[in-house]
């Protein structure tokens, strides 16, 4: 499967965790794309970190406005009905817990419901951003990532990176799988149609609890 | 009283090398582009950079970055400016990340002479490494201290002579926070109009926070 | 979605004996008195409230004071009205008096998801007391909790119906940190305007804050 | 002497403390006459800390808005350059040091430049609403109130009545006196045309360190 339908799959089944109403913050990469894949009927309000709250699609060519544009620089539209704000108001909205659902990207989620994404020591550092409050803020927290990077799992038993933040993940959306973090330790709750259980237990280092397994819609 | 409009000179006349300057914008979007100029004109170096993040090589604050004029910069995220990771890497340029929503708080707390504020961002992750981490009715927290700085160089659209201002859309991030956390405060701003022309319920920053106004697009030579 | 515009009625119809109130407004200026109305005409009794002051025998708060509603005031200032101060001497009703400034804070950080803040303020005086005490550079401050409720009552000039709200003048006040800090936030408009109308930049309030909107001057039974 | 020469007096004086550019929070009752008193030449931005700078003087009759009062929910105007905002953004004025000068009644001040205006134990109880925040925040504190209450002196060796704020005030300015306090005690730096230093330190619990003293101007 090529990287943009992987990337389409997952953001797809994301896209059917958010209910009408929601407030959203999604991650800079693919976690943007969940927008393109509402449910017919879910009006949700897009929170944009860097200080809005209305996020909509790209302009038309041409119609950019510089001072517009979402956490990643790139240029976006306010919907009507959006507002403004500066960033202590932007993360008083997330810490607060007045994000219902933020949908992160992931290099490593554990079993106990931590996640890595913000750094390599020694080799790629950019940054938590604004990602440490929103996983510790939002009411719920899916991260959307690839199953496994080359091959290995991403899945781990424990988290080998330095954390983001601690036991904040509620679900794990993959091209393999969707994986719901619970006090027990993480529940299989779907499997991709194009795999098996077992596949999915083979490419996850942490333990999955299997119970019945649904099908992913893709 | 003294007019605060000046140019971008007479604005940065005390910047001096050592100086800590916050500097607004988000990935260089309401970022000053003009006061970041003058400050590269003037040739200062050894700065404090405290900002959102360090731009783009060419863009933002990562112009003084590519420049090495920066000692440290304290940023949320500097992943969209290779240069400042080689820095970085190389050791010649300290670089402390810091949460964007604990550094909005800290700059707020230092304009509103807090003492810190208790968030919990960051608990059981690197940041918590030598800070003050106090539990309230069972649920740990990190006391993060307040953040001034020398300088705050921010961008607003619109002022009117008295130094009060007007965001616009994105633009706005870290800008206001910034206007009150700092001794010296230079907004460059598109318009500059008569006072009275802004309404008292729009203006976002009010005008005694702001020291000087530098009209964008004006040369210090004109 | 599912429209929040509704009568005072249906907005506090979950309102019950011994509920929190957060009620905006400073000495009854940008206080919601439809609402407090309901409040009365519903017979809730043991309540919670917090606001700036409590108004007057007549005015703001302070109708829910004479009513004999309220078992708890926090408030910065009772002065204007004598009820409060004689409930209070009497042992009736129970009134912390919290600095204002701090009690801003407060609310502040309860909608902000900050464990607290640290205050110079109050330091030295009968305020400090049972609260803990960090010294930060030498220079002492109290660390003062958030204080979250159940309800905000609040007071807007203008709202579209997706609860954006813009206030008016003094009439701001302690509206925008309530708003934020409650679990059913219920504002008191003049007017509703559809969606759009509002430009981004001008909202005080985003919607996501807003429970309900009631539009003041339409009774509940209209 | 009338009550309100008195308070004229003191508002005269006070005022000449006031420099051109000055952010000034006046607390209600008799500071509020200062803005009366304001030298030639002398622009100052008042701050009201129900939301507001740019406070100006009372509407005519009949032009009152509801909505623009100042701390003491009189009706006031807000000049042209005025800005409105929050408590949080009110108190980060004061608290944060932008506060130039605030004025202040007091019930006593000490020697230490202690001040008691806020309460008085099982009698009145009004609450401190921001006079805490302001003495604490602002930057010159002013005390402008009658040299003594009732024929006793207001000025003591230490405040018997519950403290605003401990050693935050700056100048005390009377109907007989303007006294600076200083790491040494107190310093008498005028007095009235009408009294003496010596009627002035009789008036005065507290020890004052008396110099050159001026005559105030009233």
């Amino acid at each position: 499967m090529s990287k943009e339908l992987i990337r389409e799959r997952i953001a797809r089944r994301v896209a059917m965790e958010l209910h009408d109403g929601d407030v959203v913050n999604l991650g800079i990469g693919m976690p943007t794309l969940v927008a393109n894949y509402l449910p017919e009927g879910v009006d949700v309000l897009f929170q944009s970190e860097n200080g809005f709250v209305g996020l909509g699609p790209a302009p038309l060519p041409g119609q950019e406005d510089p001072d517009v544009t979402n956490a990643g620089a790139q240029p976006v539209t306010i919907l009507p009905g959006g507002a403004t704000f500066d960033s202590a108001m932007s993360f008083a909205i997330i810490r607060g817990g007045h994000v219902d659902v933020t949908v992160l990207g992931g290099l490593e989620v554990d079993a106990c419901g931590n996640l890595a994404n913000w750094m390599v020591p020694g080799k790629m550092v950019p940054g938590m951003g604004g990602a440490m409050d929103l996983t510790v803020g939002a009411k719920r927290v899916i991260i959307a990532m690839e199953h496994t990077a080359k091959g290995s799992p991403k899945i781990l038993k424990e988290c080998t990176l330095p954390f983001t933040a601690k036991s904040q993940v509620d679900l794990i959306v993959t091209d393999m799988a969707v994986i719901e973090v619970t006090p027990d330790g993480l529940v299989l709750k779907e499997i991709a149609p194009d795999t098996t259980v077992e596949a999915v237990i083979e490419a996850t280092e942490a333990e999955l609890i299997v119970g019945s397994v649904g099908v992913m819609k893709v | 009283m003294k007019s605060k409009v000046v140019d971008a000179n007479t604005a940065l006349a005390s910047l001096h090398d050592g100086a800590s300057l916050m500097i607004g914008g988000f990935l260089a979007v309401g970022t000053p582009e003009d006061l970041i100029s003058e400050v590269l004109n003037k040739g200062v170096k050894e700065l404090t950079v405290i900002g959102n993040d360090t731009g783009f090589p060419d863009k933002g604050i990562g112009r003084l970055i590519s420049a090495k004029r920066v000692k440290k910069a304290v940023a949320s995220h500097v992943g969209t400016n290779p240069e400042t990771g080689r820095q970085m890497n190389a050791g010649e340029t300290e670089v402390v990340l810091v949460p964007q929503g604990t550094l909005a708080e800290q700059v707020r707390a230092a304009g509103a002479g807090l003492g810190g504020i208790l968030t919990p961002t960051g608990v059981g992750t690197i940041v918590e490494l030598g800070k003050q981490k106090i539990t309230i009715d069972g649920k740990e927290f990190l006391l993060e201290l307040p953040i001034h700085a020398d300088f705050a160089l921010i961008r607003a659209h619109k002022a009117d002579e008295k130094g009060n201002l007007v965001y616009r859309r994105s633009g706005q991030n870290f800008n206001p926070l910034m206007a009150m956390a700092a001794k010296v405060v230079v907004a460059e701003v598109d318009e500059i109009v008569p006072v009275g022309e802004i309404d008292p319920d729009n203006v976002d920053t009010p005008g005694l926070f702001v020291t000087y106004l530098v009209k964008k697009g004006v040369s210090s030579n004109e």
